[in-house]
């Protein structure tokens, strides 16, 4: 058995369900691993363990994955959990926001750091970033509750299904069905493993491909699984549940059917390139690296 | 300034036992009358201390009562009226000489007086000293610093705490010599603690002896010499007769104390 | 009244108003009052167990191993006071990191356990127990020195003899600071990557907006750092039995000059950047994301957006200074004042003390959105946030400090009928002082790492805000120049303010200068 | 016990002058003779304790130098040699009395004497509070515990800074006859700051006279009266003549100093 470690991105959640399924499957350790799932979290960036080593794989997203590649990290991304992207406006129904145009004005409830994806969204839409009032907020959807802002910029898998655990029942704008086309949930890894840890990668990537495939047959087995596996973590089973039905659409598609988990098209990675364009980020094709879900898929 | 009501002091079946059980005071009745200067004496840890600060009000008695003039200790400090020094000088460490004495005016809500403080300074010697902070000063002048400070107030009471102790023989005359007049005119009440027999002749106007602990008054001696009193006249036979008989009565105290008697 | 009504008396106002202020908010998911507290509680009391044994073990380590370092670090700086200045300086900038930047350093180093946290929680306390334990090495008369000196042994019998015993009420002081601040770096260290503990479902809650569990998790971190924190108060009565003397220490020739002071400085720049570049080289970190000082130096010199990173740095320095002198300032005010009311209203204590120390325990993204609520997330917020985190080692300093007045002197203030107010003016803010300076040096680096806090929760400007913004672009060049700016401006600060306190200490308590 | 070498202390041209300017001592050439008790008299504030306190090793002189038996004050007091009762007690707030005596041992690097304590107890009449903290004694027996504390040791060099100045004249007496044959045998050089010019004489061999600040010597007084000397001995006409020699001396140091006659 080789011990190797993925590198979530987040607190645990059905967010990451495929990955639970594969180890409570057995299909990892099957394939000659011992995977550790490292937990996220506000102050647990995904590449620094990456580049050390200390996981194998991050799970990043392809504008956290420019910007460390800016900063000299040696990353591939090797796999694409999320074809669309999770990023969604918020609003409530009084105030809903359906459009970007109608986002001027507004007061808007984001990490600041978040601040880019917005820009990008607007110069994609032809709207006034500079008419968009920008609140910054952190972690929960208390402002918006409270009307302190008129919209979230958040993931349609996370306050939103709050909201809804409270009976409000959001208005959410995909931001993806507005042009902004950015992978997350990226699979990344770096080119020394992928020149040495071939078979561990393309072991640890079938694992996940089979593990979220089982996911898609049934989100409330895969919500149920989580609950259970983490006692400790505070998760409550109707709220991931919705979580998991939400995570569908955004990760699966005809192209997943067609290829299988983790795809992309290579029309997909030009969009890609240019909304990072648009987030400052100048990459090549070249970032996204097919070779191991070719061999998981045994292509 | 003379026509100040005269403060007397009356200690009613007063008595105090220390947290830790020490009895410290018997049921004492003692009173002292206002305007004369009384000097008491007795064995050390007799509980000399004990009844000078339930007099100022700083300890309350287990039983009995103080009263000065009719109030009781806290009243007549809020009116300013008392005034000690302490056996150990506690001065304010922060401040320097002159503005230590200064302080007990303001504290005692008395309008200030650099001339008085000023000539305090000089009376106690310490000239050349009013910038300096307590820790540059030796022993005997932290002393004569918490004598000046006491003087400040012209309280109507004086609680002076064997003041002279660390004062030497000549020094300590000079101040037996300058200071009474300061409060003697004004009807000050004062009581003086004292290790020095001859001191407490040569000050006093009577003289309390007191026995071991826990403290019973063993003679209560008038002292009816003439003021004002040189410091030749402590060779006189009439002082030494007085102070001999104050020594043999604190002599005396101790002697009948068994349980000391037995050491 | 009978005294067991009285004691009762001031939880009990505490919780009706809590739960007042809980029903004046209903509706919008900000608070939620003792009542539905309890009643999450009694429905979760596994979960609850076991995140707080999780948190609560981390919490203890931290605490124990952090005092144990700080009390060592003062008995060397005691025993050999030519490193005093070093060691100190050292500490401040140890003290300076913020979690931004340890976090991912110590998950790689520490991995996936409970490492990282107690470190954080060490990290936490280790420094606001030292100086206040250094002021309480030097709380003595010179008397007792005088004493060991003439059986011709030195500091070591100093040490063990007097200081030992003479700075317990300091120490506790600095224990009592620490208690709720171990609980509070264990709560925030679990943000770094941890499976378990009150801090993960801290996060977990308040994003699922379970305002009854995120306040019921808020309700314990309050509580045990409330008995831990009387506990340590009850602990040091008993030790405290006699009245704090009068300490008369002979005033001395400053022998610390200019020279000297800059030598010390060169010193600690020295030994920082030698273990800075020297620990990550020896623990083989990855230049990726651990900077060493030749990166931040080429990066504001030869890089060609050398100037780019100048003016960002300097523009978020500006905004954060606008911030950070009046929180602090607000802070110490804060602290000191309370700690003077409660001293002249005792009975105000058992009302103000627990609301004081929960404050303190609480991670902030929890109490934030009270504080926007009620300030606003522009300047009256963002220094509010500020003072609230800077102003409790002052408070609890000031308390001790408050109680150091030597009871001789209040005797005479007593005989002339001075009253509680007099003897604050006259008397123990004087005493007082040496704790309040400790204070306000625990409270630069404090509100330095404060503000960035706030800046990042509440305004999204400044040096907080740069930092969250590099950390997630993974520009670590950017964030450690953000965080050598933030520890110089530390520095910078706290020199500021050890030379305003040697001028009033060398007239009000000698004994603490120039030793 | 008996046959330990004697330390004789010579002083050698000391002048002290403290960091506000203050000259405490001028240039200044004594020796006190190894193993016998010298009194040192001299108004308040000229430096006696300064003296004293350079003799120990606790400051260092201006200028000039101290010796014990050849060795310098830190050397002697490494060696456990010295022992000093200050002024002001000082006694550590936290250790009860017999802990604060015993705490002299084990500076001194001595075994601990759980006998000795006791015994030092008793003489100095502090039967009965072992297990008290200074908090709880009175002035004078905080003081007596000092004085037992600076004899636990068994010191060859003893300086007593006023050790009796808050003890009352019966105890003081007591003391002045049982403490002496403690040091006496053991041919401890003794240095007797003292405000009392029969204390002085009653104690030392040899009394030296200090003019007020800075001090200078203004007389040097042998005593040569015999021992033991009991208290009924102040009354005799040779102890009277070497006691107002002693006062006139002190007066006669003030006189000529112009700053202070000027007063
Ligand atoms: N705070 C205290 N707690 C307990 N016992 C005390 C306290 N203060 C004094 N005592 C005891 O009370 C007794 C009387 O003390 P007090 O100070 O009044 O004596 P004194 O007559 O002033 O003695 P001295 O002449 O030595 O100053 C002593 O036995 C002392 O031990
Ligand atoms: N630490 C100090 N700093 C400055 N001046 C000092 C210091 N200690 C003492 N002095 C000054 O030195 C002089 C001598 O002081 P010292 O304590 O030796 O006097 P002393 O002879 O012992 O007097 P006393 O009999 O009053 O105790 C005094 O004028 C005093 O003000
Ligand atoms: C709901 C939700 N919010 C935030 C993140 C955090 N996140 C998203 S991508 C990424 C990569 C960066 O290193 C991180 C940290 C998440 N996973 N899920
Ligand atoms: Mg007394
Ligand atoms: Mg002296």
């Amino acid at each position: 058995q080789t011990p190797v470690a993925l590198q979530l991105s987040w607190l645990h959640s059905v967010q990451f369900a495929g990955s639970y399924l594969a180890v409570q499957n057995g299909w990892w350790r099957d394939a000659g691993l011992e995977v550790s799932l490292l937990q996220g979290g506000p102050n647990a960036p995904v590449e620094p363990p990456v580049v050390s080593g200390t996981a194998l794989v991050g799970i990043s997203a392809a504008d956290y994955t420019a910007a460390a590649v800016a900063q000299g990290a040696p990353f591939r991304i090797i796999g694409v959990a999320m074809q669309k992207n999770p990023f969604v406006i918020a609003s409530l129904p009084g105030n809903p926001i359906v459009a970007p145009a109608d986002l001027p004005g507004k007061r808007i409830g984001m990490a600041v750091a978040n601040t880019p994806v917005l820009q990008a969204l607007c110069s994609l839409n032809d709207v006034d970033f500079n008419a968009v009032r920008i609140v910054p907020t952190q972690y929960s959807a208390q402002p918006l509750l409270a009307g302190e802002v008129d919209g979230l910029l958040c993931w349609e898998t996370d306050l939103p299904v709050a909201m809804a655990m409270q009976g409000v029942r959001a208005q959410t704008m995909l931001m993806a069905d507005h042009g902004y086309a950015l992978h997350s949930q990226t699979y990344i890894a770096t080119d020394d493993s992928l020149a040495n840890r071939r078979s561990e990668l393309v072991a640890l990537m079938t694992g996940e491909v089979r593990g979220w495939n089982a996911y898609r047959a049934d989100t409330d087995a895969a919500a149920e699984l989580t609950v259970a596996m983490f006692p400790d973590a505070g998760m409550d089973l109707p709220t991931q549940r919705l979580q998991a039905e939400r995570q569908v659409p955004l990760m699966f598609s005809d192209l997943t059917d067609a290829q299988g988990f983790g795809s992309w098209t290579d029309e997909a990675v030009q969009a890609n390139i240019r909304t990072l364009a648009l987030l400052g980020r100048s990459v090549t094709p070249e970032l996204w690296d097919r070779s191991i879900l070719d061999e998981v898929h045994g292509r | 300034m003379v026509d100040r009501p005269l403060v007397p002091i009356t200690c009613t079946g007063l008595s105090k036992i220390h947290d830790n059980g020490v009895m410290a005071l018997d049921p004492l009745d003692l009173t002292f009358e206002g305007g004369r200067t009384i000097a008491l004496i007795g064995p050390s840890g007799c509980g000399k201390s004990t009844l000078l600060r339930l007099i100022a009000g700083l300890e309350q008695p287990t039983a009995g009562r103080v009263s000065l003039a009719g109030l009781a200790p806290a009243e007549q400090a809020a009116r300013g009226a008392i005034a000690m020094a302490f056996q150990d000088p506690s001065l304010l460490p922060w401040l320097t000489l002159r503005r230590n004495i200064a302080l007990a005016r303001t504290l005692a809500r008395q309008p200030a007086d650099p001339r008085l403080v000023d000539e305090l300074i000089g009376l106690v010697g310490l000239e050349g000293f009013h910038e300096t902070r307590p820790a540059a000063l030796s022993g005997g002048m932290r002393q004569r610093a918490a004598i000046a400070r006491a003087l400040a107030t012209r309280p109507q009471v004086l609680l002076l705490d064997e003041p002279f102790g660390a004062v030497d023989e000549l020094t300590r005359r000079q101040l037996a010599r300058d200071l009474p007049p300061l409060w003697q005119p004004l009807g000050t009440t004062t009581l003086l603690v004292t290790h020095s027999v001859d001191e407490a002749v040569l000050l006093a106007d009577r003289i309390v002896v007191l026995s071991p602990r826990p403290a019973r008054v063993v003679a209560d001696l008038p002292v009816d010499l003439p003021r004002p009193r040189p410091p030749e006249m402590t060779e006189t036979p009439e002082f030494r007769r007085i102070a001999a008989q104050a020594l043999q009565a604190l002599a005396q105290g101790v002697a009948d104390n068994p349980a000391l008697a037995a050491q | 009244m009978t005294t067991l009504a009285r004691q009762a008396g001031s939880p009990f106002a505490l919780l009706m108003l809590w739960q007042l202020a809980a029903a004046a908010t209903a509706g919008r998911f900000l608070l939620a009052g003792p009542v539905e507290v309890l009643a999450w509680l009694s429905a979760n009391p596994g979960l609850v167990g076991r995140a707080l044994s999780v948190t609560l073990a981390n919490a203890a380590w931290g605490f124990l191993t952090g005092n144990v370092a700080a009390i060592l670090i003062a008995a060397v700086a005691m025993g050999w006071p030519r490193v005093l200045p070093l060691l100190t300086g050292l500490a401040l900038v140890v003290f300076c990191l913020p979690l931004i930047a340890t976090g991912p350093i110590l998950r790689v180093m520490m991995g996936p356990g409970n490492g990282p946290q107690i470190v954080l929680a060490a990290l936490a306390v280790y420094y606001t127990t030292l100086i206040p334990l250094l002021a309480g090495l030097r709380a003595a008369p010179a008397g007792w020195f005088d004493l060991v000196a003439t059986y011709g042994r030195g500091r070591l019998a100093e040490l063990v003899h007097i200081r030992a015993r003479s700075s317990l009420p300091y120490l506790l002081a600095g224990l009592q600071i620490s208690a709720p601040a171990a609980f509070l770096g264990a709560m925030v260290g679990e943000f770094t990557g941890a499976e378990r503990g009150l801090g993960v479902l801290t996060i977990r809650f308040a994003r699922d907006l379970n305002v009854p569990a995120l306040w019921s998790l808020a309700a314990v971190a309050a509580a045990i750092s409330i008995a831990a924190y009387l506990a340590i108060g009850a602990a040091g009565k008993r030790l405290q039995t006699e009245r704090p003397p009068v300490i008369l220490a002979p005033p001395r020739l400053s022998r610390g000059s200019a020279p000297d002071r800059l030598g010390h400085a060169g010193l600690l720049a020295v030994a920082t950047l030698a273990l800075w570049w020297g620990g990550m080289e020896a623990l083989g970190l990855d230049p990726f994301f651990a900077k060493r000082p030749p990166d931040l130096l080429a990066a504001l010199t030869v890089a060609p957006e050398a100037a780019a990173m100048w003016q960002a740095l300097l523009r978020a320095a500006g905004e954060t200074a606008a911030f950070v002198l009046p929180g602090y300032a607000a802070g110490l005010a804060l602290g000191a004042g309370l700690a003077m009311l409660l001293s002249l209203v005792p009975a105000l204590a058992e009302l103000v003390t627990p609301l004081a120390i929960a404050l303190r325990s609480v991670p902030i993204v929890t109490t934030a959105p009270l504080v926007v609520l009620l300030l606003g997330r522009g300047a009256a917020g963002t220094i509010a946030l500020v003072a609230l985190m800077v102003f409790f080692p002052t408070f609890v300093a000031c308390q001790h400090g408050l109680r150091q007045a030597p009871g001789q002197v209040l005797d005479i203030l007593r005989s002339y009928g001075a009253g509680p107010l007099r003897q604050m003016l006259h008397v123990r803010i004087p005493a007082m002082l040496p704790a309040f300076f400790a204070s306000a040096r625990i409270g630069v680096p404090a509100a330095i790492l404060a503000v960035t806090v706030a800046e990042w929760l509440a305004t999204g400007r400044g040096l907080g805000n740069l930092m969250t913004l590099s950390a997630s672009l993974s520009d670590y060049t950017m964030l450690w120049l953000t965080v050598v700016l933030a520890t110089l401006a530390s520095i910078l600060g706290y020199a500021g303010v050890a030379w305003a306190e040697r001028r009033v200490l060398r007239v009000f308590a000698p004994e603490q200068v120039d030793r």
